[in-house]
C-alpha cells in the first residue's frame, strides 16, 4: 500500500482509518511515525514515502515552499482542542469531550507545576503559550512549566500525578482515564489547530491520492471524532 | 626449633608431603625443576592454602590445619624474593624498595641490627636506579631490587626463591653475605631455593631435597 | 558570538556531566571491581542490570526514573520527606539520568582494566605487609587506571549526549533542565534552526574534545608506567 | 504469548543489530588497534571523530546520516547510481545507524585490551619468524579477545536500544525499520499500551542478557589462557 | 667468521661499542648486571636498532648502518631464548613449541641433523607439559618450554640470555649438551649470555666481557 508518514500524535486514529480502508479490500498502507520535525527532514532528505500528515502547520509550509509536495493544496484532516487536565480519575460525564468543565482556565491551572509541550517547539507547546498570552496567564504560569518533548509526555506527568496540572489535546485527555479535564482553553485564543495531510511530489504509489481522499472523507472524520479530535473549524 | 614444618600440599597434579624440624636458621630446598619447590614457599607465605598438615617458623605458628590457624600472608611478614620478581611496574624503584617498610603505630618493634634503607640500597648498588620504574631495568638490576624490597619489608622469615639467578658472581657474593649477617645477626629464620650446590653449602644449615 | 541563553546551556551541561561524573565514578568501579574479581550468585544478572540503561530506549529509562524518583515514587518521596530533596524537574536529576545513562560505559571500561591487572602483583604486596585494602589502594586501583580515565571519558561524553532519559525525567526547562541535547532538540523542531543546531552540536564536540584530550595526557603523564610484571 | 507483530518487531531487531555488528566489528577493531599502537598527526582528532555519536543526541546523528545518506546526500546518490543500494528507509539503515550509535563503545574497549598486550610477546613471535602481519593475528587479536567480547557485548546492548538517530535516519516503518524501540515508542504514543510497552522492554532487556551470558562463557572458554607473562 | 660484529648501541643512558670479529661458533658474552648484554642480543635480532656500525652473522649481513643494510627481525631467523621467556600465555607448551617451526612454501631447507620435535621434547623433559599453558609452569618449566620454542625455530643463529638459569643441575647438563651438539654438527653460530665461569669455559670458543 501507499507509504504515510505521519505524526505520532495521530497515531490511534491513523491506524484505525487505515484499518478501515484496507477493509474495504486496498491494499494496507504503510504507516511511520515520527515527530513531525523528523518526518519533514525525511522528506527533505527523498522518503520514498507517498503521503505525509503532520501535527504542524509550520513543517507543512516549508516542505510546500521546498517543493516537496504535490501540486495539491494541503488538506487538514481534522483539527483539536487543548484542556487543562489535572491528576486524578476520570469521572463518568466526559468533561474532555462535553468541554463542561466548570472551572475557569486561571483556575484550573492553580499555583503548582504545569507541564506543556516544549512551547518553543513542540506544536501543543506552541499553542498553549499562545493562549496563555491571550488569556494574560502566561508570565505567570512560565516559572512553573514543565516543558515535555511532545504532548503525550505532558499527559503522562499528569497522570503519574508528578505535575498538578497539564495542558494537553483535548483528543489526549479523552483516551486517558487516570486525568480530569479542569477547563477547557477557549479555541479563539490560539491560532487554529491543524493536522495538515499532503500527496509528496515523489509519490508513486496509484493509491496515493485515493488514500488521502479517505482520510478527508466523512467515515474517517467520525474515526477522528471519536478519538477526540474536534471537527474543522467552521464546519460543525 | 627455627622450622618445624608438617605439611601436605598440592603442586600441580601432584600431592607433596615435606616434614622437617630443624635449628638451622637456613633451610635450603633443593629439587629438580617442577618438584614443587615454588609451590611450598607460597604455602609458607601464605598464598596457598595447604591440604593438611601445620607450619611454625621461628616457634610462631603461622598454618595449622588442626587447630583452625591460617594466618592472611600480611600476618606471616614473610620476606618473599619471587622466582618472577613481581616488582611492581607502576612504581618507581624507590617506592618499591619502600613499599614494605614498616611504620605508623602498628608497625613491629626493629632490631637494632636491621639494615636501613640506604644501606640496602648501597650494598645492592641500587642508588642510580631509584628513579626508574621495573620496565627499564636489566634482569639482574629488577633481581637486586627484589632482594632488596623483601629485606626492607622487616620480615618475619626470608623466602628466597633462586635469589641469585642472573646476578653476576661479584654481586652474587655480596648478596650473600648481606643475606648471612641478616639471618645470623638479626636471627630471622630463611628459606632458599637453589640449584647451586656451592650456595646451599655455604649458606645453609639443613637442606631439605624435593624429589 | 554566543548569546547568553547558549552560555547558560554549556554552563548547564557542564555541571550536569560534571557532577554526573562525580557521582558515579565510584559506583562505577566499585561494580567494575566486583564483576571482575568476586563470583556470587547473581554476578551475570548484576552484569545484565548494570548493561540495562543501555539496551532499553533512553525515554523507557526515563519513565523508569520517574516511577522511582519522582515525587509520587518510592524513592522520591523518601528523598522529599527526609530532605526536601526532589530530583525530577530539576539539574540534579538531569545529571541522575546522565549517570545512570554513563554507568554501563564505565564499569566495562573499568572492568576490563582491573581483569588485566596481574594478582601476582597483589599477592606480592600482601606478603609485604598490606591488608586487602591497601593492597587494592596502592596496586589493584593505580594499575587499573587507564580504565578509570577511558571509562570516564566514555561517561563524560555519553552524559553530554545525553538525551531521552534527560527529557523524560528532568523535562526540558531553560536554565534548570535544558542542556546542549535539549537545546538542540528544541530547535531541531523549528523550521530553520539548523544553523544553531549545527553551532550547539559544534560546542558539545569541543567539550568532549577537551576531556579526551585532558585523559590522553593524564595517560601519557603515567605513561612510564607499563602495565607489565618484570 | 507473542503476537505475529511483536514477532517480526523482534526478529527485526536482532537482524538489525547483528549485522550492524558484523559489519562494525572490522572496522571498530582497526580504529582500536590504530589509535593503540600507532602515532600520527591527527590522531586526537580521530579519536574524537570516533567518540562524536556519543556526544551529539542521537536524533541529530540520524539527521547527519540523512544528509550523507539520504537519496538526495552525496553517498547515498552515489551509492543509489553505482549500486541501486539505498540505505535510508531500510533496515540496512537501521543497522547502519545502529552501527554507528555502537563504534565509539566498541572502539574503547578494544583498545584498552589492545593497549594491555605486552609488545614483548609480538616481538618474541617476529623472532620466531612471524611477519607482522601474523605476529599480529596469531599474538595481539587472541590476546585481545576480552576487549573484542566486551566490545561486542557493549555494541549488542546499544544498538539494540538505539532509538532516536533510527527514527530519524531509517524513520519507524513496520517490518522494515520498527524495531524494538521504535515499537515501544510508538506504543507509548497510544493510551494504555504499559503492559506491551513492559513487555517488549522486557525483550529487550533478554535479548542483551543473552549476550552477555554468551560472552561470559566465551571468556571462560578462554579462561586458562592467562594474559600474562611467565 | 662466525661472528663479525662492529656496532655502537644505546643501553640505558650509556652508549656502548663493541668490536668483534671470531670464527668461534659460540660467542659468550659476560659482564655484570646492567652491562648491556641483553641489549646487545636485541640489536642482534633485529629488535633495537643500534646507533652505527654492522653486523655479520654466519657471514651473512644483518646489519649495516652504512650500507643500509637492516634485515626485519622475522628475516634474521634468530632462536632468541629471552631473559624473560616471553612464552605465548594463550597458546598450549605444544603450540608455543611449534610457533617458530618453518613451514610452507618459503621454509628454508633444513639441516639434515636437526632435532625435530619429538626429539628436542624429550631432550627437555617437555612431554607432561605439552597441553599445559604457560602460566601453569614452573620457572625451570618455563625456561626449558622456551629453549625448545627458539630451536625448534631453526634459526640461523642462537642468541641465548641465560639459558640454563633455574635449571636443575642434571637438565643444565642435558640442556648444554645439546646446545653443544647443535652448534657442532649443524653449524649454527650462537651468542651466549652467561654468569657462571663454568658455562662459559665449557661452551665458548670466543668471550665478549662488556664492563
Ligand atoms: N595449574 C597447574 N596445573 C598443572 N600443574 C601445575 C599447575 N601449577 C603448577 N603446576 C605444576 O606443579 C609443579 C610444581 O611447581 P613449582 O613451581 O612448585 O616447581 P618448582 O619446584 O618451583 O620448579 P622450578 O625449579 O622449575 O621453579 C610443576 O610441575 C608445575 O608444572
Ligand atoms: N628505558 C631505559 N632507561 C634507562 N635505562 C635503561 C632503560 N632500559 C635499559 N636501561 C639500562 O640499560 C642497561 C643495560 O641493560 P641490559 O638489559 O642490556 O643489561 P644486561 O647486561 O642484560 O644486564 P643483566 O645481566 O642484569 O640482565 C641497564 O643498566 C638498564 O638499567
Ligand atoms: O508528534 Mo508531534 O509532531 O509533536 O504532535
Ligand atoms: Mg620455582
Ligand atoms: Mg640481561
Amino acid at each position: 500500500g501507499p507509504v504515510v508518514l505521519a505524526a505520532a500524535s495521530l497515531q490511534g486514529a491513523l491506524d484505525e482509518v487505515a484499518a478501515q480502508w484496507a477493509a474495504a479490500g486496498h491494499p494496507q498502507p504503510v504507516l511511520s511515525y515520527a515527530g513531525s520535525h523528523a518526518i519533514a527532514r525525511q522528506v527533505e532528505a527523498g522518503a520514498p514515502a507517498d503521503i505525509v500528515v503532520l501535527a504542524d502547520g509550520a513543517w507543512i509550509d516549508h516542505l510546500r515552499r521546498g517543493g516537496h509536495l504535490g501540486a495539491d493544496e494541503p488538506r487538514d484532516l481534522a483539527s483539536n482542542t487543548l484542556v487543562v487536565v489535572h491528576p486524578g480519575r476520570r469521572p463518568p460525564a466526559d468533561v474532555a469531550r462535553d468541554g463542561a468543565a466548570g472551572m475557569s482556565v486561571a483556575g484550573a491551572l492553580g499555583q503548582g507545576s504545569v507541564a506543556i509541550g516544549d512551547p518553543q517547539a513542540v506544536p501543543a507547546g506552541r499553542y498553549a503559550r499562545a493562549a496563555l498570552e491571550t488569556l494574560g496567564l502566561w508570565t505567570a504560569t512560565a516559572p512553573r512549566a514543565i516543558a515535555t518533548d511532545n504532548v503525550r509526555a505532558a499527559l503522562a506527568l499528569a497522570e503519574r500525578g508528578e505535575v498538578d496540572a497539564a495542558i494537553v489535546y483535548a483528543s489526549d485527555a479523552a483516551a486517558s482515564r487516570k486525568v480530569r479535564a479542569a477547563a477547557r482553553v477557549p479555541s479563539g485564543a490560539h491560532p487554529p489547530i491543524r493536522y495538515p495531510a499532503a500527496v509528496l511530489a515523489r509519490a508513486g504509489h496509484p493509491d496515493a491520492g485515493p488514500f488521502l481522499d479517505h482520510l478527508v472523507s466523512p467515515a474517517a472524520r467520525q474515526v477522528f471524532l471519536r478519538h477526540g479530535f474536534a471537527p474543522l473549524p467552521g464546519e460543525d | 626449633m627455627s622450622f618445624d614444618l608438617a605439611l601436605t600440599y598440592r603442586a600441580g597434579e601432584r600431592e607433596r608431603e615435606v616434614t622437617i624440624a630443624t635449628p638451622a636458621r637456613i633451610l635450603a630446598v633443593t629439587g629438580p625443576s617442577g618438584a614443587g619447590k615454588t609451590s611450598l614457599l607460597d604455602c609458607l607465605a601464605g598464598l596457598r592454602r595447604p591440604l593438611a598438615g601445620r607450619a611454625a617458623i621461628g616457634s610462631r605458628a603461622i598454618f595449622d590445619a588442626g587447630a583452625g590457624i591460617d594466618l592472611p600472608p600480611e600476618g606471616r611478614r614473610a620476606g618473599y624474593v619471587f622466582q618472577d620478581m613481581r616488582l611492581f611496574p607502576h612504581l618507581t624503584v624507590r617506592r618499591n624498595l619502600a613499599y614494605g617498610v614498616p611504620g605508623g603505630r602498628r608497625a613491629p618493634a626493629l632490631p637494632a641490627d636491621w639494615p636501613g634503607f640506604g644501606e640496602v640500597a648501597r650494598l645492592l648498588d641500587l642508588g642510580p636506579l631509584l628513579d626508574r620504574r621495573p620496565a627499564t631495568l636489566s634482569g639482574g638490576e629488577a633481581r637486586r631490587v627484589a632482594i632488596g624490597r623483601a629485606i626492607l619489608s622487616r620480615p618475619a622469615f626470608l623466602l628466597l626463591d633462586e635469589p641469585l639467578a642472573s646476578l653476576d658472581p661479584a654481586r652474587a657474593e655480596r648478596t650473600m653475605a648481606m643475606i648471612e649477617r641478616i639471618v645470623a645477626r638479626v636471627t630471622v629464620p630463611a628459606v632458599l631455593v637453589s640449584h647451586e650446590e656451592r650456595e646451599v653449602e655455604r649458606l645453609a644449615g639443613a637442606v631439605l631435597p624435593l624429589a | 558570538m554566543l548569546s547568553p541563553a547558549e552560555w547558560e546551556v554549556i554552563g548547564l551541561s557542564l555541571r550536569v556531566s560534571l557532577v554526573a561524573m562525580a557521582a558515579t565514578l565510584p559506583l562505577a568501579y566499585a561494580l567494575a571491581w566486583l564483576l571482575a574479581r568476586r563470583r556470587f550468585p547473581g554476578k551475570v544478572l548484576l552484569d545484565a542490570l548494570v548493561h540495562l540503561p543501555l539496551v532499553i530506549p533512553p525515554v523507557v529509562t526515563g519513565w523508569l526514573l520517574l516511577l522511582a524518583f519522582g515525587r509520587n515514587g518510592p524513592v522520591g518521596a523518601l528523598l522529599d520527606r527526609a530532605f526536601g530533596l526532589s530530583l525530577a524537574f530539576h539539574w540534579t536529576g538531569a545529571a541522575l539520568a546522565a549517570g545512570v545513562m554513563a554507568l554501563p560505559l564505565m564499569v566495562r571500561a573499568m572492568r576490563l582494566s582491573i581483569e588485566a591487572v596481574d594478582r601476582r602483583l597483589v599477592a606480592a604486596a600482601r606478603t609485604l605487609g598490606a591488608s586487602r585494602w591497601r593492597a587494592f589502594r596502592t596496586i589493584t586501583l593505580p594499575l587499573s587506571l587507564p580504565g578509570i580515565l577511558a571509562g570516564l571519558v566514555l561517561g563524560f561524553a555519553r552524559s553530554v549526549g545525553e538525551f531521552g532519559a534527560t527529557i523524560t525525567f528532568a523535562a526540558n526547562i531553560p536554565g534548570e533542565t535544558r542542556t546542549l541535547p535539549l537545546a538542540i532538540y528544541t530547535l531541531l523542531q523549528t523550521p530553520g534552526g539548523e544553523a544553531a543546531v549545527t553551532r550547539l552540536a559544534l560546542i558539545a564536540v569541543l567539550l568532549s574534545l577537551a576531556a579526551l584530550m585532558a585523559s590522553e595526557w593524564l595517560v601519557r603523564r603515567a605513561a612510564g608506567r607499563q602495565a607489565h610484571v618484570v
